[in-house]
């Protein structure tokens, strides 16, 4: 999204690389994620307030046996997803390493693979969203899980904890691929791997999004 | 100039992996993965306690893995380490407080 | 000189007059000069709209039982002041000197990302536009800056108001990241030759410690504005203790943002300070390192004390005596920035211009406003001024005492740069002493009214609480402080006409804008200076009295220069600019057609046809924002080195 | 010279003058907090006034010398010569950066230990259950037998504590003489303890931002006597006798017994939101009215207590606190002037006597 000039830059030099001997865009992507970690872990420890409240309201109740809200969450889909973007990350990492070696059909073998693969956590997403909706868990503030109604926050915290991590993710698909098709036109620009790295930089973080969210929410 | 050229080639030169290592990091993190699902499994045998510190090491190694072989921020510039780091730790402030606040007590001001 | 009065007279608004205003050359700009005088024009217009606000409520509270205004119209008028002050005034005041004075200041040609600095500027104004609109769309924002739930509930606040305030200011959020996005990268990565870290100028400085605590601080507020709209929206309870939700969440999540914002707030006018005390001393500052890190230590406390603006939620005494230790060290960068400044003058050549009165007038109502402040750090005393008038006092100390009076410091200092005349100096001192005057008759009484116990945001008080007269002299000193800005905007108006040319160094400054002519071309430098010390303007006029610095490594003196040739200056043809580009105008504005249509998705205000028109402005919205994506692809392409060429 | 000397006079003029503001601003106001008759906001007055001269003495060396540096070494000529670069001195910084420190340090220990006793809830303190609604406060003693609004009666050299809540929106509760603010959140309880060690009657407030009326969310506080306190509470525990008495209001006489009948109307919807005890009135959206004769105040300390005044707000209950709840139901015109009087005779009618203390 950034601007990729910058004042500096006379034809012929590396580009964007500054007074720190770093690209900008790189350091800028960087304190972007930086920026971006708070704002996920605003999200996540707001889940785990409510869902620390749920349980020991349903402890008292003696409802927490059977009524858990991580009942919902079969762990399953879950582990395939987080072993999607996992995998998606090696991908990605592997089609930075095709373009530092100038092997572009590899380059694009990898970059390609990472799209299907972003592209299928999306899905799986999507449809994890619908299983729950339809067995109860709704952006509301309760939830009904087999017939009996909780007050409880948890599907709002959790939806828009995890619906926000799933826009990352389709940005980053779409950013995926508006490089792929920069990179297929223009295959000689010095530019290349760089904005291969910033991209692989930010779907990195989506994935490190996903190994805290995987553990805090889904596994604790 | 000369003085940041030399700091140049050192930030921008991190250490270039071969295919294999990637691979073999992603092996690493699925094993990791693998192993973090076995113990979500029998965690009713192993303790809660002991469910949790397994499983908060294991995502710190995995989370670590991510962010120093796939992004590279092993070897990489120091600016790029400062920025992500400094904001981890206000998020584990954040997070870390938050929790304590909001544990279980009685509303009396100081 | 002759070159600079040249340039002068072909850029010079206050000359180029004779043909239509070049809009086009405006609106489309990625010039980070042109982008930081929009943000400062504009953000002086919500200034004066925010100070109007202000009169109206101290007129409404210049006497007991006053029918002046209804108890709904001052809740909007005090919540929309204090977030134009904060947000659409002090915040983008900084930014728009920051963007016009940081690249020159580091010797740079632009900000890194010139086009993501004109994204910043146009949804900055699309989020303050949003805001205002409200006025005239049924009622603005009406539960206060703060926002505290469940008050900002939909069954309490009814009107789109709050989501107004939740959208617009998540645009002009939005803009605040990027802007400090720009500012981190173009600080680290954008300095000249030579100077390190360490030889920032302390404006520099304190700059890049703003932008960084923007960009960690912004985050939680919103995600905590997000969960609110949602409440509002999609009914999600997150802050509704009715369903299960929890009030002082929000607090928690509104003040890890809002404290931080306060530092946000200062210290880039800390560090205007720290650039006009030792130009205007004629010394350098003292202690450069200790005053630099200060304000990063400012910046890291800031993020630990979030919870002293909640001592009586009832955290319990632990958490209070935590926040309250917290609070009170930060006391100690602050002092040791007044002391360094202090020490700054002492034994220098101390030339009392308006810009140094500001300088001085801040740092005297600072010390009242931090002063104040060591009360309301301790729990116990704050619980008996909190939400009262002593607070309202306090604020002001240190945001009107403290940002605003340095803004006017850093006006008067730049505007030569800036315009290429100098503002009026008599004029500029007959302004400065009735602000001052005013603005202690204004605030100072708050204090005691605060102490006799009158709270903060009523918009009626019974006579005999014996509040009425300190009201009333408030109320006056409103109208002299009114005054005061007025004559400010017109020795503006006159001095853009009729103003002392300024050289390329009016003052006799020590730092690299100076070097160049006033205003500066659209490239800034000719050539790159090579910095070798932290004065490296000074240091070049007087080599003799540099001799003691010894900060640079290197005994050679700066190559700075701030005369050309022809040929030169000819030359300047060759020097590759960013082109103009409409598209971040267009993405901004898509962005905000596509908010106010969000605003009524979810609301049942004349039935389906409203939320048919909401449907179309997002979709307009998102069509505005896909054009404008398109556009600048093409744009960066233009100005890649590479793909400009192999198209 | 002349010229300097005018200039150095500005600063202690402004000195002279604050000192005097100072000065009026400890006179004993009705809510100042510099009186106090509570061991909690005394404790927190003992703690102000040294914190507040160690800020006066810390703002006049440094204000001072702010001063005194501009003074001495204002630029006496335009052709002055450079003066000597300092660029600074590591002694003196980690002087001023040490000093500042332990001043704080003294104020922080001083702040911990008034903190420790503010926050102590002595077992053996009378309970009493505060209640904030837009925009009034509801009163429980005794596990809501008792039940009242916007007067608090508290007895005098007896700890209470106050277990605060809130029905809608956050609120403040703030009596400046007796003890600090601690917010009423909806779902949370919070606590405060304090004792009162004077009887009579203080102002307190809702200090936190609540509303359309927060400005008008006031109450009063009455100190009695320990057995002046028991007696208004057996008394008010009491349900009151039907009256049958007469009131003037605004030049009419009305009638209490019509005017019970009114109340009791369900057409006329008071018996809907409010509760008088002994009487079919049971609506719980209101405050409670019972012996509402005895209010020292009208809709919550916006008016004071007047059979007129009380006429007025039932004319128009809008016009008087904007947005509240029985202005929605109430419109103006609604009751005719002789219905207005006879209500008013009825509610003026329930009370008791009470040896009432003095404002202070």
């Amino acid at each position: 999204m950034s601007a990729t000039s910058h004042a500096h830059d006379e034809a012929g030099q590396a580009p964007l690389v500054g007074s720190l001997g770093v690209d900008s865009r790189k350091l800028g992507l960087w304190a972007f994620i930086g920026s971006e970690t708070l704002f996920f872990t605003a999200l996540i420890t707001t889940h785990l307030i409510f869902y620390a409240r749920t349980k020991a309201d349903l402890a008292a109740k003696g409802m927490l046996e059977h009524m858990d809200p991580k009942l919902y969450l079969g762990i399953d889909l879950t582990t395939i997803l987080a072993a999607i973007l996992l995998a998606s990350s090696l991908t990605m990492v592997l089609a930075l390493a095709a373009t530092k070696s100038k092997e572009w059909p590899k380059f694009r073998f990898w970059l390609l693979a990472t799209i299907v693969l972003g592209s299928a956590f999306v899905l799986g997403q999507v449809y994890e969203f619908t299983h729950l909706y339809h067995e109860g868990l709704k952006l509301a503030p309760q939830y009904v899980y087999e017939g009996e109604t909780v007050k409880s926050l948890f599907g709002v915290t959790f939806f828009v904890m995890t619906g926000f991590h799933g826009l990352h993710v389709t940005l980053g698909v779409v950013w995926l691929i508006a490089v792929y098709f920069k990179v297929r036109r223009f295959a000689a620009s010095p530019e290349n791997p760089m904005d291969v790295e910033l991209v692989g930089l930010y779907w990195h973080f989506v994935d490190l999004v996903w190994v805290a969210i995987f553990t805090l929410v889904y596994l604790i | 100039m000369a003085e940041h050229a030399t700091h140049d080639q050192h930030a921008e030169s991190h250490e270039s992996h071969s295919t294999r290592f990637y691979w073999m990091i992603g092996a690493i993190l699925a094993v990791i993965t693998a192993v973090e699902v076995a113990i979500f499994l029998v965690k009713d045998t192993i303790g809660h306690e002991l469910f949790l510190a397994i499983l908060f090491i294991l995502s710190i190694a995995k989370g670590a893995g991510v962010v120093m072989y796939f992004m590279h921020l092993r070897g990489d510039a120091r600016i790029f380490q400062l920025v992500f780091i400094v904001p981890f730790l206000l998020a584990v402030t954040l997070c870390l407080g938050f929790l304590t606040i909001f544990s279980h007590h009685v509303g009396i001001a100081g | 000189m002759a070159i600079a009065e040249q340039k002068l007279t072909s850029v010079s608004p206050a000359t180029a007059s004779s043909g239509s205003f070049p809009w086009r050359t405006w609106l489309a700009t990625v010039d980070h000069k042109k982008i930081g005088i929009i943000y400062i024009v504009s953000a002086f217009v919500f200034f004066l709209l925010g100070g109007i606000e202000a009169m109206l409520m101290r007129v409404q509270l210049g006497t007991p039982n006053n029918t002046f205004l209804s108890a709904d119209v001052y809740n909007q008028l005090f919540t929309m002041h204090a977030t134009t002050m904060i947000f659409l005034m002090v915040m983008p005041m900084n930014v728009g000197i920051g963007n016009y004075v940081v690249p020159l200041m580091i010797g740079a040609r632009d900000m890194a990302f010139p086009r993501l600095n004109a994204l910043s500027i146009w949804l900055f104004l699309g989020g303050g536009l949003l805001l205002y609109l409200s006025f005239l769309t049924g009622g603005a924002p009406n539960g206060g800056w703060f926002a505290y739930a469940p008050l900002t509930q939909v069954q309490y606040s009814p009107t789109a108001g709050m989501d107004y305030w939740i959208l617009g200011l998540g645009l002009t959020g939005i803009a605040s990241i990027a802007g400090a996005l720009n500012f981190i990268v173009t600080v680290l990565n954008m300095r000249a030759p030579g100077m390190s870290i360490n030889r920032m100028p302390l404006f520099v400085w304190m700059n890049l410690v703003v932008s960084f605590i923007i960009i960690f601080a912004f985050p939680t507020f919103t995600v905590g504005s997000i969960q609110l709209l949602f409440d509002r929206q999609f009914g999600a309870a997150f802050f509704n203790p009715a369903q299960g939700g929890d009030a002082v969440l929000w607090q928690h999540l509104f003040w890890f943002f809002g404290h931080p914002e306060v530092y946000i707030l200062i210290l880039p006018v800390m560090g205007m300070i720290s650039e006009i005390l030792p130009v205007f001393s004629r010394k350098p500052i003292f202690g450069y390192s200790f005053v630099a890190f200060s304000g990063v230590g400012i910046g890291f406390l800031g993020f630990i004390v979030w919870a002293h603006h909640m001592f009586g939620v009832g955290m319990g005494p632990m958490a209070n005596a935590f926040f309250a230790a917290a609070s009170m060290v930060i006391a100690i960068p602050t002092g040791v920035k007044i002391f360094n400044w202090i020490a700054t003058m002492w034994a220098g050549d101390v030339r009392l211009t308006t810009a140094m009165l500001y300088a001085i007038g801040f740092i005297s109502m600072f010390i009242i406003g931090g002063i104040s402040g060591i009360t309301l750090a301790s729990p116990p005393i704050d619980l008996q001024q909190t939400d009262t008038y002593y607070v309202v006092a306090h604020l002001h100390y240190v945001l009107f005492g403290g940002s605003i009076l340095g803004l006017f410091a850093g006006a008067f200092y730049w505007f030569p740069k800036m315009t290429g005349r100098l503002l009026n100096e008599r004029i500029g001192k007959i302004q400065f002493w009735l602000m001052m005057i005013s603005f202690n008759i204004t605030f100072f009484p708050m204090h005691i009214v605060g102490t006799e116990g009158m709270p903060r945001r009523i918009y009626t008080y019974e006579a005999g609480m014996g509040w009425d007269m300190w009201n009333f002299i408030e109320t006056i000193g409103t109208f002299l402080l009114a005054f005061s800005v007025l004559i400010f905007i017109y020795n503006v108006l006159s001095s853009l006409r009729n103003g002392e040319v300024a050289s390329n160094d009016p003052w006799d400054a020590a730092t690299l804008e100076w070097t160049i002519p006033s205003p500066p071309p659209s490239y800034n430098f000719l050539h790159i200076p090579v910095v070798n010390s932290r004065r490296p303007l000074w240091d070049a006029k007087y080599p003799h009295a540099a001799g003691d610095d010894h900060h640079g490594p290197s005994s050679a003196p700066s190559q700075v220069r701030y005369e050309y040739t022809d040929e030169e200056t000819e030359g300047a043809k060759d020097i590759h600019m960013p082109s103009l580009t409409f598209s971040p105008m267009i993405f901004s504005g898509g962005l905000t057609v596509a908010s106010l249509g969000f605003i009524y998705i979810n609301k049942d205000i004349l039935g389906l046809p409203t939320r048919v028109a909401a449907l179309g402005f997002i979709l307009i919205g998102i069509v505005m924002v896909s054009i404008a994506i398109r556009g600048w692809i093409l744009d960066s392409r233009k100005d890649s080195p590479y793909l400009s060429q192999h198209h | 010279m002349r010229k300097e000397a005018r200039k150095s006079t500005i600063p202690l003029l402004v000195l002279v003058l604050s000192c005097a503001a100072m000065l009026a601003g400890c006179a004993n106001l009705p809510a100042t907090t510099l009186y106090t008759y509570g061991d909690h906001a005394t404790r927190v007055l003992d703690l102000l006034t040294p914190v507040f001269w160690m800020a006066v003495g810390v703002f006049v060396i440094v204000q001072g010398a702010l001063v005194y540096t501009v003074i001495r070494f204002r630029s006496k000529q335009a052709s002055a010569p450079v003066p000597t670069q300092i660029h600074g001195n590591t002694k003196i910084e980690i002087i001023w950066t040490i000093a500042p420190a332990f001043i704080l340090l003294v104020i922080a220990v001083m702040t911990f230990r008034t903190q420790a006793a503010n926050s102590y809830q002595p077992p053996e303190a009378m309970k009493i259950r505060a209640i904030a609604h837009q925009w009034w406060f509801e009163f429980q003693y005794d596990d809501g037998k008792i039940v009242t609004a916007s007067d608090l009666y508290i007895p005098v050299g007896q700890s209470v504590q106050i277990q605060l809540e809130a029905a809608d929106v956050m609120h403040n509760f703030w009596i400046p003489k007796l003890a600090g603010k601690t917010y009423m959140i909806p779902g949370k309880t919070n606590y405060l303890a304090f004792k009162a060690t004077e009887s009579g009657i203080f102002r307190a407030f809702c200090a936190e931002f609540c509303g359309e009326s927060h400005g008008n969310m006031r109450f009063r506080v009455i100190a009695l006597d320990p057995a002046e306190f028991a007696q208004w509470k057996t008394n008010y525990a009491t349900t009151p006798a039907a009256t049958n008495g007469t009131a003037q209001a605004l030049g009419l006489t009305g009638d209490a017994a019509r005017g019970a009948a009114i109340f009791a109307d369900p057409k006329k919807q008071c018996a809907a939101c409010h509760i008088i005890e002994g009487t079919t009135a049971k609506g719980k959206i209101g405050p409670n009215l019972t012996h509402y004769g005895n209010r020292l105040t009208i809709a919550a300390g916006v008016l004071p207590y007047t059979t007129d005044n009380l006429a007025n707000w039932l004319h128009d209950p809008a016009s008087i606190k904007p947005g509240n709840l029985m202005g929605r139901v109430i419109k103006k015109g609604m009751l005719k002037d002789q219905e207005v009087a006879d209500l008013v005779a009825y509610l003026d009618g329930m009370k008791f006597a009470v040896n009432m203390p003095a404002e202070k």
